[in-house]
């Protein structure tokens, strides 16, 4: 019982091969290829569709949903989730839009931290409701979706506010641009660019995903679990919040049914962008992808002419083909790695790789469509 | 924990059952139109589909999954339904093949899951616009409304003031919660969706019985989308957008856990019955529906938060059971 | 066992029937007071149907009668049925519906029927066996055909022109479109082509990247036609912060409020609609009529609507509202709606 | 001794609705001290661990620090006070890379965030003093038993805290990461921090402890100096009777061949193994944590796709990859992860024994609850079960009482192969002997038996042969006559060709 010996030597760096690992594990791989093939295809069969005004369009469609996808990732990484987002913005947006028509006065700035204020209230809501009175999240935000929007109703009363009512100062922030990218973009881009670093890098937001990873063993780990979920809520809905008058700024018409439905198209977004649905693991950067890559689906089919009563089946169908892509490749990227560690032993071990075939024994399959990639989410 | 849940579950139900009960009194005595026959076996029928969808999306999501596309399953096969019967085929031969549809659409959903281990919620929200794409590319913007009215009107009837369709829902949901609840196949699923890893090892065909889950989750939408066509008389490719929500609330509103492994069929079915009395009293009387949403929206919530808060509180108030008790 | 042609020969047969036993119509029955008139939209909370609602329970109370509106937040089929049958339960003496399934509504409006409660649709017809009169808008041919004399005058009789429509499945927007490709066939518009019908499916978003779609695919695009409040509004929106704004040109519906800025500012030069509040006011004054046993629906019969005055029931239990107004920079400003 | 105790626990109690699964409990931690809890499975050492740590607040009693009262809210007040804490059940993030497991809520900052370099020298440093090579990038998912005992102690010696408590830390871990784990415990101790140490192997309690309580049925027995007694006192004490032998492994005619692996091989994981069990036999596969013994269980059991090679049970090829043609052949295994593998944490007692044996309990197309219950309530008395009712989830069975409900539920099967992994892993000394003498007799009417284990009396004591696997192949197979802890040590490190 006393003997010590020590396994074979596992701890050497090689830095070229690490580096071609470190690449091929990248979490996003798979959606980055799929963006490449939608855009390069697309771009071949109609080159309109890689010109400048267009991709300025694609990445103004796709800011908001970005956005929304962002905050909805900040949720799902402590395994929950906020369904009522659709609602927030819709609430958001018809809000600043009736202050603008109503109260000319008020300032636009102060119209758009009103929005954000709202929505992060209506987080809080959420927040409160999973994270102190525990109540299942989808079952939470499944009501809070439809009370915020009976709210919403109840506020409009069937009243729309047009173009013509709000300030051009403002209708002008949804298509100005700043160096040549339009500012809502530039927006998200800087939400993400935040919201990505906070995760990655303060303590509070890799708390988060060690919250969605094993909620147990973050409670004792001293985590303070309960606050960090509503944070987390409540910074979703402040974002859903921002994503509405961006909304009523980039649209102009804005009445009670404001992005109705749009909850799943935020999830989809999330869930192609690798973020697992069990919380744990993804990254922002992976569900504004989605995000990109969804909305790139959608101007792609309508640039190519296809048949409007085949849109929706291709939709689908490209939706399905980017998830698939995403595994088989998280698959063979695994299999080819395990391969490689057997043949050279040196290589530390990585036991979190998912099998040939999805096996429910297999840590990874019950995970997200490429987990046993990078361990932390950045 | 787990003790706690069991206790939550059975009070679950009671609570949803208290509530079905109290607002059945209430719009009895206190609305116009609600207690006569003509009232209820409506109330019963609107319930149909949604009923027929949420057993099956109870034992799917009882083992740890999740199908959103039933309602773009429901509108494939209607719009197979349509595009067939303008084809002039017989009705007898068409409903076969619809089920077959659906038992296709299940199997395709399945197969992702389980052959590649996808996320089911990722799964399904593709096949969700995949397959109501299919219905718009089958039937395109045409409404097929000449059905056969031996049919159609075979939909709407009832003995006495309980639908036939409604007898129907009856029996499969007697065949469904003997499943569920009293063989071994139940039990299975009740474990691998508990613990999928642990029910492997225990030799559970986790795969197979999910496959299974989610091709009898595709028959059970097309069954409905027969009703549906036939009580609407209306085969179109947009039939039930939007009705996988309401059945997924209703089934979380039954007190089934979405992270699997706990829920009852009865709890289920009490909350389908809850939804469409809750409704149909609310319109009766004259609520706006916006209020309607907010309701339904509130009930939801209310009902997972009663009893947790319950907890909340008596923990506060006595320290001495902050534990979970095993009496 | 049951194909389509059995059941064709059993309904011919029913509907002989049903067209026998109609009674007939007291024209100088004073219109009942009380009445109680229910409005069912395609969805409540939508601003055009409020417009119209409001109109009729305006004509209700001029009537002495009493109207309502209610209905369902999605614009689905089946939770209008689901108000339908309420509606029966509550003893309403007429319902005006827009249906958003012609038919799926029908066997639920019937069995109304049979239990007294007259139905009027307006906006969106209904199958003819499910009301007893329709209130028209605008006749869908002419609807269709200025939309495309619209469009052809601003382009000039010349180029490619495409269509923003709402759902692939919207009824009335496709019989429009049906009227709009016939009247290309004539000699006058031999220079312009319909290259494609998009679909916004009345949601923003998808209509912004359609008119997106339509203008890369189509660089050339002279003109756009979109017949849905939603899409043009949309299309507008897009089209007034691009460098397409004036020279690809819009025209459809839409309200003289939700497009007043983009008329003023150049991106529309004009557009038409039918007064809404007038449609509502209408179908309730022939709501009123029905219940009063005025008029059956039968054609021919004769009412009269308050402030819009007499009007008759044409072909098919039909009633036209009248030609729509067509909405430009000069005239925009008088109408809030 | 007349210092103050650093952490101390004065008459507390703590019920779980009927069941008082601690009694007026008191206990010192002085610094400088390992002191030992000891007690059979249930007895309550786990709660005791909660009350330190705070997960459980007391119905009655006090928490002394440095001899003041304190209450501790949650774990972050006792972590606040200084008190480390190693649970049972490993408490890991299986998304985050290792070394975030270890440092999270106390990641070190740098300008721009977390300084990750830091990090990982940080966590580098500690599995050096260790003596483990995991790599501090890999992540926790995936991580055998061994492993994430190993980053779960890496990660308690990391808060520099002035009370370690380590709640069996050592029953998946095999002698060497024992010695490991005593050297720097020992360390800790001669610089002044308090320990508390749980363990069932008693020897480890005298090698490493200054001092042990005793509990028994959640009450205090006695406090002794373990100078001052032997083992046979301390089984005393806790079982309060006489224990016979520890070992009885009856020796039996081995049969015909039941279980033949050959050359089997996994791509990566292990190569080329190959060996047969026989009817009757205990067969053990011993060997360092990590040399790949549970892969190969999992593989033969068909839990795993293997790339090469054959298993036969009773002369009949085994379909591969499928557990349920394992299970018709007569194999059953006991997996070493109970929470994950084993049972089903939200299901009764009786439905985690009655779950791979559905089969037996049918009436027609029905499950029938009474057979279920019985067949439950049979084995959970064989296997001295302590439970409040069989309805109750396994969630709230202390760990080794859990460990027995896996146990139940394979042997309730009757398999004619039973591949045990680590069985009596976290199971007290009385029932160990218990489950030793439950696997001879098997063994004895006939049934084969393949036991991991890693820890070497057991393997000595119960093998006919022991099979010594070495970085996924297997190094040697020794008779019982020739088996003993050098013969074994040396082909388990690799030093010689047995
Ligand atoms: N959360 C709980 N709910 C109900 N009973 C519990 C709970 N936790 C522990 N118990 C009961 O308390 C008693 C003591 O359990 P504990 O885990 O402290 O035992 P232990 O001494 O650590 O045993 P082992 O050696 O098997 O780990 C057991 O009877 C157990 O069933
Ligand atoms: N020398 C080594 N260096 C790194 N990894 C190794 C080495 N040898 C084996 N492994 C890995 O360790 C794993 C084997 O773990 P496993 O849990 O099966 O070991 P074990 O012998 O059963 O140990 P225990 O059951 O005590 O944890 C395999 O995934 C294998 O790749
Ligand atoms: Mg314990
Ligand atoms: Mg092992």
């Amino acid at each position: 019982m006393t003997a010590t010996v020590t396994r074979t030597e596992a701890g050497r760096r090689d830095g070229g091969r690490r580096l071609v690992d470190r690449v091929a594990r990248v979490r996003e791989l798979g959606i980055v290829v799929a963006l490449g093939l939608l855009f390069g295809v697309t771009g071949a069969v109609n080159p309109s569709f890689l010109t400048y005004a267009s991709l300025r369009d694609i990445l103004l469609n796709s800011a908001i949903v970005a956005m929304l996808a962002v905050g909805q990732t900040l949720v799902v990484i402590t395994r929950n989730v906020d369904l009522s987002v659709s609602s927030v913005v819709g609430l958001s947006a018809f809000g600043g839009a009736l202050v603008l028509a109503d109260h000319p006065g008020v300032p636009i700035p102060v119209v758009i931290a009103g929005c954000v204020v709202l929505g992060a209230l209506c987080g809080a809501v959420n927040g409160l409701l999973v994270g102190a009175a525990k109540v299942p999240a989808l079952v939470a935000t499944l009501g809070t979706l439809y009370a915020f929007r009976g709210i919403d109703f109840a506020w409009a009363g069937g009243r729309q506010v047009n173009a013509a009512d709000m300030p051009e100062g403002f209708l002008s922030l949804g298509a100005r641009s700043v160096l040549g990218v339009p500012l809502l973009a530039l927006v998200a881009l800087v939400v993400l660019l935040v919201v990505g670093w906070m995760l990655g890098n303060l303590r509070a937001g890799r708390e988060l995903y060690a919250i969605g990873s094993n909620p147990e063993a973050a409670v004792l780990a001293g985590i303070r679990v309960r606050r960090r979920i509503v944070a987390a809520f409540v910074a979703n809905g402040a974002l859903a919040g921002l994503a509405g008058v961006m909304w009523a700024a980039r649209f102009g018409t804005v009445d009670a049914t404001v992005a109705t439905g749009k909850e799943l198209d935020v999830v989809a977004a999330v869930v192609v962008g690798g973020v697992a649905i069990f919380g744990g693991s993804g990254t922002v950067y992976g569900a504004a992808l989605g995000a990109l890559l969804l909305t790139g689906i959608t101007s792609a089919l309508a640039v190519l002419r296809v048949d409007a009563l085949a849109q929706t089946a291709i939709n689908g169908a490209l939706l399905l083909a980017a998830i698939v892509l995403d595994r088989v490749l998280a698959l063979r990227v695994a299999a080819a790695l395990r391969r490689r560690r057997f043949h050279d032993p040196a290589e530390p071990d990585d036991r979190a790789e998912p099998d040939d075939r999805a096996n429910p024994a297999d840590p990874a399959y019950r995970a997200d469509p490429a987990s046993g990639r990078t361990a932390d989410g950045s | 924990m787990a003790a706690d849940l069991a206790r939550t579950a059975r009070r679950w139900e009671g609570l949803i059952l208290v509530l079905l009960v109290g607002v059945s009194v209430w719009a009895s005595l206190g609305v116009d139109g609600f207690a006569n026959g003509s009232n209820v076996s409506f109330l019963l029928l609107d319930t149909t589909e949604i009923a027929l969808m949420a057993l099956t999306m109870t034992l799917v999501i009882v083992a740890a999954e999740i199908d959103l596309s039933v309602a773009s399953t429901l509108g494939l096969s209607c719009a197979v339904l349509g595009g067939l019967w303008n084809a002039g085929l017989p009705i007898e031969a068409i409903m076969p093949i619809c089920l077959l549809v659906g038992a296709l659409c299940g199997a395709f959903n399945g197969l992702l899951v389980t052959r590649l281990g996808l996320p089911s919620l990722a799964v399904t929200i593709g096949t969700f616009a995949l397959f109501r794409g299919l219905a718009y590319v089958m039937l395109g913007d045409q409404a097929v409304a000449d059905l056969p009215p031996a049919y159609t009107s075979l939909a709407t009837a009832s003995i006495g003031p309980i639908p036939l369709a409604s007898v129907l829902v009856a029996v499969l949901a007697v065949v469904a919660a003997t499943l569920l609840h009293a063989t071994g196949l139940g039990r299975s699923i009740v474990a691998l969706g508990s613990n999928e890893e642990a029910a492997y090892f225990a030799g559970v065909r986790v795969k197979r019985i999910k496959f299974w889950l989610f091709v009898a989750s595709g028959v059970m939408a097309s069954l409905a989308s027969l009703v549906y066509t036939f009580r609407y008389a209306s085969a179109r490719a947009d039939n039930g957008v939007g009705l996988e929500l309401a059945v997924v609330a209703a089934v979380l509103l039954g007190g089934v856990s979405i992270f699997g492994g706990r829920g009852t069929l009865p709890g289920v079915l009490m909350a389908v019955l809850l939804l469409g009395v809750v409704r149909n009293a609310l319109i009766l009387a004259d609520v706006a529906n916006e209020v309607l949403n907010f309701v339904t929206g509130l009930l939801l919530v209310a009902s997972v938060l009663a009893p947790n808060l319950g907890a909340v509180w008596r923990r506060r108030t006595s320290p001495q059971v902050e534990g979970k008790s095993v009496s | 066992g049951t194909t389509k042609s059995d059941v064709a020969q059993q309904s011919s047969a029913s509907a002989t029937a049903a067209a026998s036993s109609a009674p007939a119509a007291d024209p100088n029955a004073p219109l009942k007071q009380g009445l109680k008139i229910a409005f069912l939209p395609k969805q409540v909370n939508n601003p055009y149907f409020t417009i119209a609602d409001n109109g009729g329970i305006e004509a209700a109370k001029e009537f002495g009668g009493e109207g309502k509106e209610v209905g369902p937040s999605d614009a689905s089929a089946s939770s209008q049925v689901s108000y339908i049958n309420t509606l029966m339960q509550q003893k309403q003496d007429a319902i005006v519906i827009s249906a958003n399934d012609p038919n799926a509504v029908v066997p639920a409006l019937k069995q109304a029927m049979a239990a007294g409660v007259k139905v009027v649709s307006y906006d969106s017809d209904t199958a003819p066996e499910g009301r007893d009169v329709f209130v028209n808008q605008a006749s869908p041919e002419d609807l269709g055909r200025t939309e495309v004399q619209l469009l052809a005058e601003q382009i000039g009789h010349k180029g490619k022109i495409a269509v923003l429509s709402a759902t692939p499945n919207a009824t009335n927007q496709n019989t429009w479109i049906d009227f709009m490709k016939d009247e290309l066939k004539k000699p006058e518009y031999k220079d312009m082509e319909l290259v494609k019908v998009a679909y916004g499916n009345d949601d923003d978003q998808k209509s912004f990247t359609e008119t997106q779609g339509l203008l890369r695919s189509y660089p050339d695009l002279a003109g756009i036609i979109s017949p849905t409040t939603v899409g043009i509004a949309a299309a507008a929106r897009y089209l007034s912060d691009s460098p397409s704004k004036g020279k690809v040109k819009l025209t459809g519906l839409g309200t003289p409020n939700q497009l007043r800025k983009f008329v003023k500012d150049g991106t529309i030069e004009a557009f038409e609609l039918w007064n809404p509040a007038d449609l509502g006011y209408l179908a309730s004054y022939a709501a009123a009529a029905l219940a009063s046993g005025q008029i059956t629906g039968a054609e021919g019969e004769k009412f009269k609507a308050g402030k819009l005055g007499e009007y008759t029931i044409g072909a098919k239990g039909e009633v036209l509202l009248g030609k729509p107004t067509v909405f430009n920079k000069d005239n925009i400003d008088k109408f809030d709606f | 001794m007349n210092e103050t105790p650093v952490l101390s626990l004065s008459q507390v109690s703590k019920a779980f609705g009927a069941v008082r699964a601690v009694r007026e409990v008191s206990l010192e931690l002085f610094p400088g001290e390992v002191h030992a809890l000891a007690g059979e499975n249930g007895a309550g050492k786990s709660t005791i661990v909660k009350i330190l740590s705070g997960v459980h607040r007391p119905d009655s009693g006090r928490i002394l620090l440095d001899g003041e009262p304190v209450e501790f809210g949650g774990p972050a007040d006792a972590q606040r006070a200084g008190v480390a804490v190693i649970y049972q059940e490993p408490t890991l993030f299986p998304d985050l890379s290792v070394m975030e497991n270890i440092f999270m809520g106390r990641q070190p900052r740098g300008r721009l965030g977390i300084d990750r370099r830091a990090m990982r020298a940080g966590a580098a440093e500690l599995f050096g003093r260790l003596g483990v090579h995991l790599d501090p990038d890999q992540p926790a998912r995936g991580l055998s038993i061994a492993d994430q005992q190993l980053v779960e102690i890496a990660k308690a010696l990391s808060r520099q805290a002035r009370v370690l408590v380590m709640d069996e830390p050592t029953a998946a871990l095999s002698g060497t990461e024992v010695a490991r784990l005593f050297g720097v415990a020992r360390t800790l101790r001669s610089q002044g921090c308090a320990l508390l140490f749980i363990s069932h192997r008693l020897e480890e309690i005298f090698e490493l402890c200054q001092r042990v309580t005793t509990l028994r049925d959640g009450a205090y027995v006695a406090e002794d100096l373990i100078a001052g007694i032997t083992p046979d006192d301390l089984v005393r004490r806790m079982v309060g009777r006489e224990l016979e032998a520890l070992f009885p492994k009856q020796e039996t005619e081995a049969g015909e061949v039941a279980l033949k692996v050959r050359r089997l091989t996994r791509e990566g994981v292990f190569t080329d193994v190959s060996f047969e069990v026989r009817r009757g036999e205990i067969v053990a596969l011993a060997g360092l944590v990590g040399a790949g013994r549970s892969e190969v269980a999992r593989a033969v059991f068909g839990i795993d796709r293997w790339d090469a090679g054959s298993v036969e049970v009773a002369g009949r090829r085994l379909r591969p990859a499928s557990p349920t043609a394992a299970m018709a052949a007569g194999l059953a295994l006991v997996p070493e992860d109970r929470r994950q593998q084993g049972l089903v944490m939200d299901l009764s007692i009786e439905r985690n024994i009655g779950l791979a044996g559905l089969a037996d309990v049918r009436r027609g197309p029905l499950v029938s609850r009474a057979a279920e219950r019985e067949r439950a309530r049979d084995w959970a008395v064989r296997l001295r079960l302590k439970f409040a009712r069989l309805t109750d989830a396994v969630d709230v069975l202390s760990g080794g009482n859990q460990q027995k409900v896996v146990l139940a539920k394979w042997l309730a099967r009757r398999p004619s192969v039973l591949i045990v992994d680590e069985p009596t892993r976290g199971i007290d000394v009385a029932t160990k002997a218990e489950v030793h003498r439950l696997l001879s007799e098997l063994a004895g009417s006939g049934v084969a038996v393949l036991m991991i284990s890693s820890e070497l009396p057991e393997v000595l004591g119960m093998a006919d042969r022991v099979l010594v696997m070495h970085e996924g192949r297997l190094a040697a197979e020794i008779p019982r006559a020739d088996a003993t802890e050098e013969s074994v040590m040396a082909a388990a490190t690799g030093r010689s060709r047995g």
